[in-house]
């Protein structure tokens, strides 16, 4: 009997970090299944998170594909589910159910260099692609990550992006001058111009909020990029997450089974409707 | 021995008089069925109709709102509004089909603890021959 | 007898000073009995208006659309709008104003008196028709209709096919008005509550089988609540999302918002929706009876609020929609009210 | 497999049937709807068009598909709601019922098959009945490829001959529901076939509605999406439910959690349906709602049903039976707003 999707797996709360304190706090969950671990996804694909009494999210897995023993999800505050989300502690039991989404074409990606720019939460779907890109080295050419934030309180996987930096290019930012800091002040869009990455044999993941990503597509645009190397993520409200309780669609597709990764070129065409 | 129904009553009692007069009641050791779940709210003018509902709702088998006598009310004007409203919901409830003596309302002040406890006594002796709520009660 | 040409020459008048935005009215329909609601902008356009026993629907409820759009229009045109409006609408109006959701100088009120009879109800003149075709139902002198169906005319008494509320009118001819075309006629009235006291009569256990069956079968469309004049919430608390969300809504603000009912179509949780509306429209509801009339189910929901009504009438001497500058009944007591039923 | 059946000896078939459960049209005030019957002799097969579609027996309004509850022994403990097994029988389909359901099968098969759906969905025959008089002053079947006799979605077909039923059987559970009465049934002759056809063309040309050129709406529309004519159109657009509630080809829903006790927590997760007039359909959880306003729900009314739908699987979502039309609270009606699609130059 095929498995019934909408019935999520019981998995263990093993670990949680907080990233950023506030009031738009954010979490980072590692999450081991309680029976069977046969979950396997790929990079950009979500998964369906159950707090069981409140409801369910849509959360994208930020951690890669190549690690099979835990899921890893960053998450914002921002609703009934993720509240309670937050106030829960490691060993709580939760649901998850999936892999939803059509996840990054990394396929055609192979030899491209790949320029990563994230906003805010956003660096969470990106997370997952750009490790995995970093753990196999020789299928792509070299990656660079642009990453901003409100204030530098608001940057998420402080540690990590230390770490990072050793392998590969980062130029982080933030929205407003701060004491004590020295990388670029100003929105993420302003400073892909400033770095000029070259358009060519290359690909541009962006994700974010939405008025970042509409400037940051702009920007690259002017810079030369071509409509089919831009990449990006559609937020939609959802619910089944498998394109049939039709809530999600922008024009014919549903964001949730066709989505949530967009070229450009397919997206420009798509109904304004995230 | 039968197992006696004991009918569980939801008391919306204002702050200032009714829910004083149940502490006093509790501090001079006067004995009442422990059948209420007592909710203070600031006054029995600002118990809306969807507490009512929602607790018949949630399974009470009774509701009590009870302020302060007309002008002793802490803001005034609170008891009068209630006083309105309480009746047109009382009605609305009958009206539907509610079992009447379910849905009581009453004056208690901060020194009349016995008459307090003597509406508890009254309002659960009045519950226990109609048994349970199930008319409301959520049936999901 | 109104004439249609006065109200199409008011309408086109007004439109031609350019005093109102547009007019909301009654146009014929294409393919049916019933009118449309018509949005007429232009003079040439009053063509379209009709007025015919057909013309039920509570056109106040379309200003509630009106402060809606123009709440989201960066320049709104602030000109008001023009309302073709019966005697019970203009009650509706008149709650509207009472409770300050609009003012006066945003509406245009074109009234209309229904004189001696009123509108039909759908459902029972399809009745009497038994499966004819009407294509055109027109008043006639006193209290009967002329229906034009595919065999020819036919003259129907208007009191057998009158809506119900029509039979217990309250107020023929409008109360508010800036034209009124019609004679304000005084119309023998039946008693108010005749067919609620039926309801009335019936025992505790019969009562509570009837609303058990009715709002059992309730679906849940809120095309009571859409319909109704009077529920103008932005955020209800029967919808999932009952509070209004921005984007500096704080995560604890939604998470901690009480689910006041299930979105299941259960009986309990119908009860809860239709019960906590009759509530809120005490001293409000002026009895148009488009709730009912829009029920796709046909649960006799008017009579949740008829009998609301009654009380804030035996009660506390209240009427809705009579005077504008009159308090509420829901925020306003009187000494004497009755409180024989506090212990 | 064609059979003719005395309209005297329906009862008994329906009789025979016992081991079902039967639903068939009730009449109750004005308002006709599925239920289940108890007498087999009262079913009555003449009636106008019932208010809710069978849709609402095989794709209920509410269904609890997960229960969940946690104890201090062993945590959490989820256990997966399957329909009952409940062969059922649901006599009086209407041909553009059926195909409604027909079309939502589409919906829920696909790379994520609907197990509640089609379970369900699996062990309901459908008997239909042919439509000789439309059973509502708007049908209008034939514009969107339906027909009063079509038979997509049935296992059985009734069709009116005044003192017998003309009986078309088009699947196994068909044949077993023929096979539980067999004796009643005597084949058709040629002069049933003769009349039937018959009977057929004229129940054709009853049909009074139709929609101007339906070819060229889901090519015009892709180019309508941000035209001002949504505005205009949806004007008198209350923001009701009416018209995707009694839609048979609706199949849009929500997932909720409902809770019996919170400690311990034990509570269930269901399934309703749901609509795209409402706000909370599309609203995001931060207040952005790329719907806000009710042109554009109407517009992702017209367009899924009349575009998406025709892009995804080659077939219009509406059948054409006209309860969005009779029961619009003020008189919005679809084919006025398709006519005005296809000739509209923007």
């Amino acid at each position: 009997m095929k498995d019934n999707t909408y019935i999520p797996k019981l998995a263990k709360i093993i670990q949680i970090k907080e990233e950023v304190g506030g009031a738009r706090p954010i979490k980072t969950f590692m999450t081991q299944f309680i029976q069977d671990n046969s979950f396997s996804f790929k990079c950009g694909q979500c998964a369906m998170l159950s707090v069981f009494g409140k409801g369910e999210s849509m959360i994208s897995i930020s951690s890669t594909p190549l690690i099979r023993d835990y899921l890893q999800f960053s998450i914002l505050k921002m609703g009934r589910v993720t509240s309670s989300l937050h106030e829960m502690q490691e060993g709580d039991i939760i649901g998850i159910r999936g892999p939803y989404g059509n996840g990054f074409p990394m396929e055609k990606w192979k030899g491209k260099n790949l320029i990563f720019i994230g906003g805010g939460i956003g660096l969470a779907p990106i997370w997952s692609v750009l490790h995995t890109a970093l753990e196999k080295k020789g299928e792509y050419g070299d990656s660079m990550l642009v990453y901003g934030a409100r204030t530098s309180k608001d940057i998420v996987f402080k540690q990590e992006l230390a770490e990072l930096r050793k392998k590969m290019k980062v130029h982080l930012s933030v929205d407003v001058e701060e004491p004590g800091w020295q990388e670029f002040v100003g929105f993420v869009p302003l400073n892909v111009l400033e770095i000029k990455p070259s358009p060519k044999n290359a690909i541009a993941v962006t994700c974010g909020p939405p008025i970042m990503i509409k400037f940051v597509i702009q920007n690259l645009k002017a810079l030369g990029f071509e409509d089919e190397q831009i990449y990006t993520t559609v937020e939609n409200k959802m619910k089944c997450g498998i394109g049939k309780c039709g809530r999600c669609n922008i024009g014919l597709h549903y964001v949730c089974k066709d989505g949530p990764v967009y070229s450009w070129a397919e997206l420009k065409n798509l109904p304004q409707e995230y | 021995m039968a197992e006696v129904f004991e009918p569980k009553i939801v008391a919306f009692l204002c702050k200032w008089c009714s829910s004083a007069g149940s502490d006093l009641a509790g501090v001079s050791r006067m004995e009442y069925p422990p059948n209420v779940v007592p909710i203070q709210v600031m006054c029995s003018g600002s118990v809306s109709p969807l507490y009512i509902l929602s607790a018949f709702n949630k399974g009470a088998d009774g509701v009590l709102v009870s302020g302060c006598h007309p002008g002793d009310c802490h803001y005034i004007k609170g008891n009068f509004y209630a006083r309105r409203r309480i009746a047109l919901v009382k009605r609305l409830l009958e009206f539907i089909g509610l079992e009447p003596q379910r849905f009581q309302m009453s004056w208690v002040s901060a020194a009349e603890g016995t008459k307090y406890t003597q509406i508890i006594k009254d309002f659960v002796q009045e519950l226990k021959p109609l048994g349970p709520q199930t008319k409301l009660r959520r049936d999901l | 007898m109104v004439n249609l040409e006065d109200l199409k020459k008011e309408a086109k008048a007004v439109l031609e000073e350019g005093k109102v935005k547009y007019i909301i009215g009654y146009e014929k329909s294409a393919n049916g009995l019933m009118p449309v609601p018509g949005f007429i902008k232009s003079p040439e356009e009053v063509e379209k208006l009709i007025w015919t026993p057909a013309c039920v629907y509570n056109l106040t409820k379309f200003l509630v659309d009106e402060k809606r759009r123009k709440s989201r229009e960066k320049k709104p045109d602030e000109r008001p709008v023009g309302l073709v409006v019966k005697g019970c609408d203009s009650r509706a109006l008149i709650v509207l104003l009472q409770e300050k959701f609009i003012n006066r100088d945003d509406v245009f009120i074109i009234g209309v008196s229904c004189e001696e009879t009123g509108v039909i109800d759908e459902k029972k003149f399809l009745k009497k028709l038994k499966g004819k075709k009407a294509e055109k139902i027109e008043f006639d002198e006193k209290d009967n209709f002329m229906v034009t169906t595919q065999e020819g005319k036919v003259k129907v008494a208007a009191s057998e096919v009158l809506a119900e509320r029509c039979l217990e009118c309250k107020a023929n001819s409008p109360l508010i008005y800036d034209v009124i075309l019609g004679e304000k006629v005084k119309r023998s009235m039946d008693n108010p509550f005749q067919s609620l006291e039926k309801l009335e009569s019936l025992s505790e256990e019969e009562r509570w089988k009837f609303w058990k069956e009715q709002l059992s079968k309730c679906i849940r469309c809120y095309a009571c609540r859409s319909v109704c004049p009077m529920c103008y919430c932005d955020e209800c608390v029967a919808d999932t999302i009952n509070f209004a969300v921005t984007a500096d809504t704080t995560a604890e603000e939604k998470a901690q918002k009480i689910k006041w009912l299930e979105k299941s179509p259960v009986k309990s949780e119908n009860f809860v929706y239709h019960l906590v509306r009759a509530i809120h429209l005490a001293g409000r509801c002026i009895d148009c009876g488009e709730c009912e009339r829009v029920c796709p189910l046909d649960i006799p929901i008017r009579f949740l609020n008829k009998k609301l009504e009654k009380d804030a009438k035996e009660l506390f001497d209240y009427e809705a929609g009579f005077d504008p500058e009159q308090a509420s009944l829901v925020s306003s007591f009187k000494d004497e009210d009755p409180e024989d039923f506090i212990r | 497999m064609e059979k003719v059946l005395d309209k005297k000896s329906f009862p008994q078939w329906v009789t025979k049937l016992s081991s079902y459960k039967v639903y068939a049209p009730v009449q109750e005030d004005e308002a006709w709807n599925y239920e289940v019957i108890t007498n087999p002799e009262k079913v009555n097969l003449d009636f106008p068009n019932t208010v809710l579609s069978p849709k609402k027996i095989i794709f209920p309004q509410r269904e609890v598909y997960l229960e969940f509850s946690s104890s201090d022994e062993d945590g959490l403990e989820l256990k997966e709601v399957l329909p009952e097994e409940e062969p059922s029988v649901i006599f009086g389909v209407r041909p553009c019922d059926a195909r409604a359901l027909a079309l939502t099968d589409k919906v829920f098969s696909g790379d994520f098959e609907d197990i509640y759906y089609w379970k369900r969905r699996n062990q309901v025959a459908l008997v239909g009945l042919a439509c000789s008089v439309p059973p509502s002053p708007n049908c209008f079947c034939l514009s969107v490829d339906g027909s009063p006799f079509s038979t997509e979605g049935l296992d059985i077909l009734m069709s009116d001959l005044d003192s017998k039923y003309f009986v078309e059987v088009f699947s196994k559970k068909g044949e077993q529901l023929i096979n539980a009465a067999k004796t009643l049934f005597k084949p058709a002759t040629e002069k049933d076939k003769k009349e039937l056809e018959k009977n057929r063309t004229e129940a054709k040309k009853r049909i009074s509605r139709q929609i101007q050129n339906i070819k060229k709406i889901p090519p015009v529309l892709k180019g309508m999406f941000d035209s001002p004519f949504w505005d205009e159109e949806s004007m008198s657009c209350l923001r009701c439910g009416i018209c995707t509630y009694l839609c048979p080809t609706c199949h849009c829903f929500d997932i909720n959690d409902e809770v019996l006790s919170s400690s311990p927590l034990k509570g269930r997760r269901i399934r309703t349906w749901d609509n795209c007039q409402f706000p909370d359909f599309t609203m995001h959880s931060s207040g952005h709602n790329p719907r806000p306003d009710k042109a554009s729900r109407l517009r992702q009314r017209i367009m899924h049903k009349f575009q998406y739908f025709v892009d995804r699987y080659k077939n219009y979502q509406c059948t054409g039976c006209g309860r969005c039309i009779s029961r619009c609270p003020v008189g919005i009606d679809i084919i006025e707003v398709l006519d005005k699609v296809s000739s509209y130059e923007g």
